[in-house]
């Protein structure tokens, strides 16, 4: 049986003798008799290491849809892109990765500089001046969006547009439940979230910018919208798509959250990601979770330190702006790194080699008859959805065997009826991403296997 | 051509191994026009931004990032991780934390590319390694906690009371109950409360009895047909097991109530007893904490949530089920619905799963016999040096109170843990729970030697005498570290959240 | 229950971040009975050794080892790392090593498995990948060098001046003859003259000018039949270009001597001028300075040798070699055998390819151009400060005298070079070339930015001048490391060379 | 074009400007211009990383024989040894990948300390109160030890075991051209080393332990003999086989090489490798390479440093020991941190755990009537020659369609008429090795298949 623990056996006696105690089982003497636990685990034996390596590396053989086999085009919030050695490298220092939460700033220099920096980032990527330090990923840190909207409007009413990827509505819904916010949601019409129903007074909208379908919203509406009903205008934005698009902030957005998994992390079967959040300068006392900020020590040394302590759990207990403890730092320190690796060329360079990859995907699928655009005038970013002919999972299941995961099937994402998708596209849609890793030459045996796969 | 004040990314005077400035930040680094990307050569046609998106949407200037070189990214982040404690470095004895050493071959598996590079929304059919890893974790988390089932969704502890919260108000709903309180003892950890009220419930706070455990009476009088549950950790938050817990459990479910366990300190019992035999119908596991993923720093953790088979039929999906002789995804009937964006922190949930494959069941209770050996014995290793705030045996972690030597000396919990840092350690937990009196909170875990502890022991005697000697070089302390004392009051006050928020000179 | 003196793993008071105490030895961190290793489970039946080899073979005692958690061999291994400086840290201007940034992404490709865990007596059948990896590195190391071939065989740069000499000797000994001397400058590193006592032959030194070059008369003065060649670098160690190089070529090939270009220094020259244009036989190269590979603390290291058409017969092998549309090892007719246990320094090989690649021939020309540029900038600016050796337009390194200032204030280079640590930059090297007293030879590598070059500049200044107000501060110093100056005459005094020489107390 | 130069246009102007040039090019004036490169090098255009990463993930697919596609049972000195995830890391933190050689060693404590344990370890391996640093290899450190040897014994006579590695051999002889060593060879018999024919003063008589076929050696009589003719005892040795053999320090040789390979390094096509050094403390001064010793600094704190560095090259130039310079330091980091992993016990396992796995082998083998063991009598540690039917490089070819590495064929190792191996036996012996990481499942199934592989 292999361990990690340093006790020789003589150790143990020594250390039982000195408390007294004979057998380490008397240690759990305060632990009734009648609720104790008899015979042991029902587990296997423990294996050794090289032994669990072997039966991983065999698990890891049976993900056919890995992206070093199949090629990936699949997106919808969860992204194949460039995944540098030096981040990685940097990103798995031990430092980073051992460290708890930085309770003591004094020898927690490091991550508390990194998380400021990171902070820095995502303000900026979304044009607004606070971020905070990580929340679990996109979707749940839009949920505390929500929250912190409801409890500065003090209206309870949250207009969803259906254009949120739709696991995010989801979890929005879920935790609603808890909370007490009424969800009403607002549909797509031609791929763009249509909010002409939405009248009166209101706590928070919700658009995504681009939507799950890959559309470009109309956010200097949503913010008029705001403005009309007293909502906060919550976007939920891809953070990559600001290398080119105007930034959330700059139309006015009180809170802008998205999913930072493409800075630095791995596809990861879909966590640990990055919830990324930012806010207006107004909301900072709501801010969910933690946030660094700068300051000095005795000496006058210029030092960081987890500050607005009191919104937090640990002191404000029921009271709290969340009860969000652990977050996502080591996820954030790859994102700073992986950030300054892009500089500022880097994203603009990263957005538009997607946009461009993209646009090449569709000119190179334009003439198919088994595969379509199916909004053809919708301007998109890195993502598009797709009309098959034949089921989009069918197809999914076809294009494996040619090498590619070709995409997510709209209606693997989507519940019952869902007002984002009419019910003829509901399974014929597939959404379809391109990142700044595909090649020409992938594109255009995609396309062409694609039109063959999409055959009814 | 002198220039003043050069941000040179290749100067490393804030590594502790050459000196004790600060470290610029990346932005002081940079420089217009430099940079480190570096993208695969794709063939795909360029064209202008315009050409492709409609000008309306573009945007007017680019987001400014840091410009440097690969050379000073590595030196800069390199820099940073030498100013950085960590659990490679040293014992980390933080009370409530559970910092012990994790196995670096979970590191590899997390690596894999056949795990790491998956996409999460790919279909059942080519993720069947990935759904067979949840299969199989689930069900050792369930004998672990001796419950029926789980979900893997939530990303952290705090995420998964909440979902256990929403699992119970949907049991109760199923049968036609609305009901609105939750039940918390005052030892509790602070997610708990907020968990409470974000789950849409008041939050009835139970005192502590003077032997650190549920005030049996207490309870008593407040549980009626209002209470939907309690939330409890055992061992709680003092390290101590709750011995009445059966009791506890009765006259919960004698209510209707039911009884959810924080499992963060899972770390104590494995193997010894199950949350399930102690009458808990919902368990929430800190696998960051129990179950060898590192802190990354405040992050990822996994809080999978475990419950009775009653609750099953709520829980959030989909879940990873076998299905015949594959692996799908299946909605729970009544499921509350998704808490995470796709499956969870599905790497955390690999490295769990290897971590369990590797010690057995006989290895995990060894884990706990060897953490709560090791906190007994430094519990009567400093019974002597400080007071014990509850001096009997303990669980995982024993709570110190520095109330006599506040009262007697002016020095505060808080001085010690500083000082101890200039012995080469971190810190224990301060002020937390928050009902002892200068609590300083120690967690040893199983992966510390008893040389350790002795240094450890050793340091914290020296500590003891010095403030009695010498109370100044505490309240000094720590002065070997990169920066001294940090003041969080002006931090708060000047609020500097950004680089971009520093005052302009 | 106090022990005296715990070996603790978990104190990290030797971390720099932590404080200043020695790091004790990890065989004082062991605890007979600890381990950390584990094995996979074999199924192979297990036996005693007594069954398997007779005992006269047998070991009577075990080799003692360290025992020692997994968890203490972590925290021992990662505080000494804290205890190190490296060019991920900061800038590294130690002349004749070329300490540039080496790109991670040569890291990774060292690792692949496919590379990293291919048996080297596996057929060329099975290793194409391989083999192709040689025959594509040699092409481009000729390329670079203007030379016909190339073995990849020497693990280092000593290695290769070893090999090249032989390769010399086979070359006069295949034409019957049998010359003794080799002819060196002073101002040569010191591996040429130890390489060429092991090559069998004599060495014959010559001086260098006022202007730092071969003295071409003092050269003519001992050129006769009896030199087999003469071994020159250039840039030579003082960073300056031979300009006479082409005279000193036909002069010793007038004597049918050969030339040998010591290329360690190759990083001033890529895409500029290339050995073979400059009239040299024979070239190694320290990859591990030019192509991308960092130093290791040490090594490894590789040093490829390059040869005109008239010494490819000679060279060691096998050497991989294209067959048809097959890869294949092929040894040269004439060899002089192998120098290398396999096929030299593979992985350093690839890397060396990796980072060609990327560059291309213009990039690798950038680098020197950038390598220069950086040298004179330095040169430049410090040539107020301190003064240079040899004050003319250098290549890719500076060599400064510090005579006035030993002479006027008793300070020595190496007070400067220990002050410089003080201010987050690494030393310079000292004393080196021997003929330079007093010297400071600063190669700031093209990866370092203009704002490095300037606070490097800054910091040499400030000690210049504290040299004239506090000169006890430079002999004091370093004073922020966790050592101080070390006792190096101690060290040979006493030699304690293992931890079981330390006298027993 | 990618690089690693953080130059911008704008720098590179105000630095030739500050140097009075107006372009790069006129750096370079001091290159006559006869002589300069015109049109730059003929190269290909540079890549970026994740297109040369491309690149040579194709490469690595092209070689067949890696460990994690065929099963290695291939040894003849280097060994697919485990590899733990926790060496592998710990030995690639960037500070000790990216230090020069220890010159200043108040911020070099890390790498001086890490190798004066790997020092103590290799001693005491080897049973020997001194050892250096790393040399590049076992085959090179074979080399400096015989030159010890010579210049010891002042007696340029050395005769070598044909039982050492023909590879090492072969480079001894390179070298020795250099040195005018005579090189004599004593011939296996039985597959063991024949010294009956030496006679006379000597400078050095070298023997492997255990010898390239596999086989165990008398040391206890090449002892006797290095009395007799005054030279000094090398042993070539294993030092895996340490966790079970006697060392070669307890037999009184003088100087011991080895290949560390097995401690950490990966197999790695052959190198960068590990060239153990030890040898006796009269020696010590003539000790190739360098060597760290224990002082203090200025305050008495104890502290790491190289020490008698009179030897070598830098300052002793024409007379030093030897010309090493770069070692192979990295290896010796991770061959340390390997054998603190490893242990007491580890070693002791490790080394049985490859003797029972080669018994195993030897047992399955046993019956077959293609293959067979070329000295059944000769005791074997963990490698053993197999005669095989068909030439042992066919069989090879044959195994690698079965998933297996085979082993070496001696022919390969050997060049032309080598003493070593009977002219029958030269093209039909298979050098095999088990290593604790074979299974008996690996072990069943080839046998099984290299019964069959073996026929004619
Ligand atoms: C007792 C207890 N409960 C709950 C939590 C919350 O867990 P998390 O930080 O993963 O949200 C913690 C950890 O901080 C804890 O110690
Ligand atoms: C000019 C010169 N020649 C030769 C060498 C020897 O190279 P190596 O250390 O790789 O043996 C060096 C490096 O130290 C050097 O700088």
């Amino acid at each position: 049986m292999a361990d990690y623990m340093p006790h020789t056996p003589e150790e143990v006696e020594q250390m039982l003798a000195f408390l007294g105690l004979s057998t380490e089982a008397e240690l759990f003497d305060v632990v009734p008799e009648a609720i104790r636990l008899a015979g042991g685990l029902n587990l296997a034996p423990g294996i050794t290491e090289p032994d669990v390596l072997d039966r991983f590396e065999q698990r890891a053989a049976n993900n056919r849809a890995r992206a070093d086999q199949l090629v990936c085009f699949a997106g919808a919030g969860a992204y194949d892109h460039e995944l540098p050695p030096v981040v990685k490298m940097l990103g798995s220092r031990s430092e980073f990765v051992t460290a708890y939460t930085p309770y003591q700033p004094e020898i927690a220099q490091g991550v508390l500089q990194a998380i400021f920096e990171f902070q820095t980032m995502t303000a900026r990527i979304f044009g607004l001046p606070v971020a905070n330090a990580s929340l679990y990923d996109g979707a749940t840190a839009l949920v505390e969006a929500v929250n912190l909207a409801v409890a500065s409007a003090k209206n309870s009413r949250v207009v969803l547009s259906s254009g949120v990827h739709p696991h995010w509505r989801q979890v929005v819904e879920t935790f609603a439940v808890g909370t007490g916010h009424e969800i009403e949601v607002a549909p797509l019409v031609d791929g763009r979230t249509d909010f002409s129903a939405i009248d009166g007074p209101c706590g928070a909208i919700v658009v995504a910018q681009p939507n799950y379908l890959g559309g470009l919203e109309h956010l200097d509406q949503v913010r008029a919208l705001c403005d009309r009903t007293g909502a906060l205008m919550i976007v939920a934005a891809d953070p990559v798509a600001s290398g080119l698009l105007k930034t959330p902030g700059s139309y006015g957005a009180d809170v802008v959250v998205g999913e930072g998994q493409g800075f630095g992390t791995a596809l990861s079967f879909g966590g640990p990601y990055l919830g990324l959040f930012a806010c207006t300068l107004p909301q900072i006392r709501r801010l969910p979770g933690r946030i660094v900020g700068e300051t000095v020590d005795t000496t006058g040394t210029k030092a960081y330190v987890t500050t607005l302590r009191t919104r937090e759990q640990d002191i404000r207990r029921e009271k709290a702006t969340s009860n969000v403890c652990t977050n996502q730092t080591l996820m954030a320190v790859a994102a700073a790194i992986q950030l300054s690796w892009l500089g500022t060329a880097g994203l603009t360079d990263l957005a538009l080699r997607c946009a461009q990859g993209t646009r090449y995907l569709i000119d190179q699928l334009g003439a198919g008859s088994n595969t379509s655009v199916l909004h053809p005038n919708l301007p998109v970013f890195r993502d598009v959805a797709i009309r098959t002919a034949a089921p989009a999972s069918v197809v999914i299941e076809r294009m494996a065997d040619e090498g590619f995961l070709a995409g997510i099937a709209a209606s693997a994402l989507l519940r019952g009826s869902d007002p984002s998708l009419s019910p003829s596209d509901h399974d014929h849609t597939l959404l379809v991403s391109v990142t700044e890793r595909r090649t020409a030459e992938q594109i255009d045996r995609f396309a062409a296997a694609l039109e063959k796969a999409g055959q009814k | 051509m002198t220039m003043t004040h050069p941000a040179a990314g290749g100067k490393a005077s804030s590594a502790p191994l050459m000196g004790r400035a600060a470290e610029p930040t990346i932005f002081e680094l940079s420089q217009p026009g430099r940079s480190s990307f570096q993208f695969r050569t794709t063939g795909v046609p360029p064209r202008p931004a315009g050409d492709l998106i409609p000008s309306e949407f573009l945007a007017d200037d680019v987001v400014e990032l840091a410009e440097v070189s690969e050379r000073d990214l590595v030196a800069h982040f390199t820099r940073l991780s030498h100013r950085q404690f960590s659990v490679d470095l040293g014992a980390y004895p933080l009370g409530s934390c559970t910092m012990k050493y994790n196995p670096k071959v979970c590191d590899t598996i997390a690596s894999l590319p056949g795990l790491a590079g998956v996409h999460p929304g790919a279909p059942a059919s080519l993720t069947q390694g990935w759904l067979e890893i949840m299969v199989s974790l689930e069900a050792a988390l369930c004998e672990v906690t001796g419950m029926a089932s789980a979900t893997l969704q939530p990303a952290a502890g705090a995420a998964g009371e909440l979902t256990g919260l929403l699992l119970m108000r949907a049991y109760h709903a199923a049968r036609g109950e609305e009901r609105r309180r939750i039940i918390i003892p005052d030892s509790a950890h602070g997610t708990n409360p907020a968990s409470v009220t974000l789950g849409g419930y008041d939050v009835t706070t139970v005192p502590s009895d003077d032997r650190g455990c549920v005030d049996l009476a207490a309870l008593k009088a407040v549980l009626d047909t209002d209470v939907a549950g309690i939330m409890l950790t055992n061992p709680n938050t003092l390290g101590l097991f709750e011995e009445d817990i059966a009791e506890i459990a009765a006259a919960v479910h004698d209510v209707g109530g039911l009884l959810y366990y924080d499992g963060a300190n899972l770390n104590a019992i494995l193997g010894v007893v199950r949350p399930g035999d102690m009458g808990f119908d919902i368990v929430h596991m800190n696998l960051h904490k129990t179950f060898a993923t590192p802190h990354g720093g405040g992050g990822p953790g996994a809080g999978p949530v475990a419950v009775s088979s009653r609750l099953t039929e709520f829980l959030p999906g989909p879940r990873a089920t076998k299905v015949g002789d594959r692996y799908d995804w299946v909605t729970p009937p009544s499921s509350i619905g998704r808490v995470h964006g796709w499956h969870g922190n599905a790497l955390v949930l690999a490295r769990a799963l290897a971590y369990i494959e590797i010690h057995g069941g006989d290895g995990l209770r060894k884990v706990s016999e060897r953490a709560v050996l090791n906190a007994n014995w430094i519990r009567q290793r400093l019974s002597t040096v400080f007071d014990v705030a509850f001096d009997r045996p303990c669980m995982h972690e024993v709570v110190l109170s520095l109330t006599t030597l506040r009262k007697d000396h002016g020095i505060k919990a808080i001085d010690v843990a500083k000082r101890l840092m200039e012995e080469g350690f971190h810190a224990p937990t301060v002020y937390f729970p928050l009902i002892v009196d200068e609590a300083l909170m120690i967690e040893p875990t199983e992966t510390e030697s008893l040389q350790t502890l002795e240094a450890l022991a050793q340091a914290f005697e020296l500590i003891a005498a010095e403030a009695l000697s010498d109370p100044d070089s505490l309240h000094a302390a720590p002065r070997t570290s990169p920066v001294g004392r940090v003041d969080e009051a002006l931090a708060a006050r000047q609020l500097i959240q950004t680089f971009d928020a520093r005052p302009q000179p």
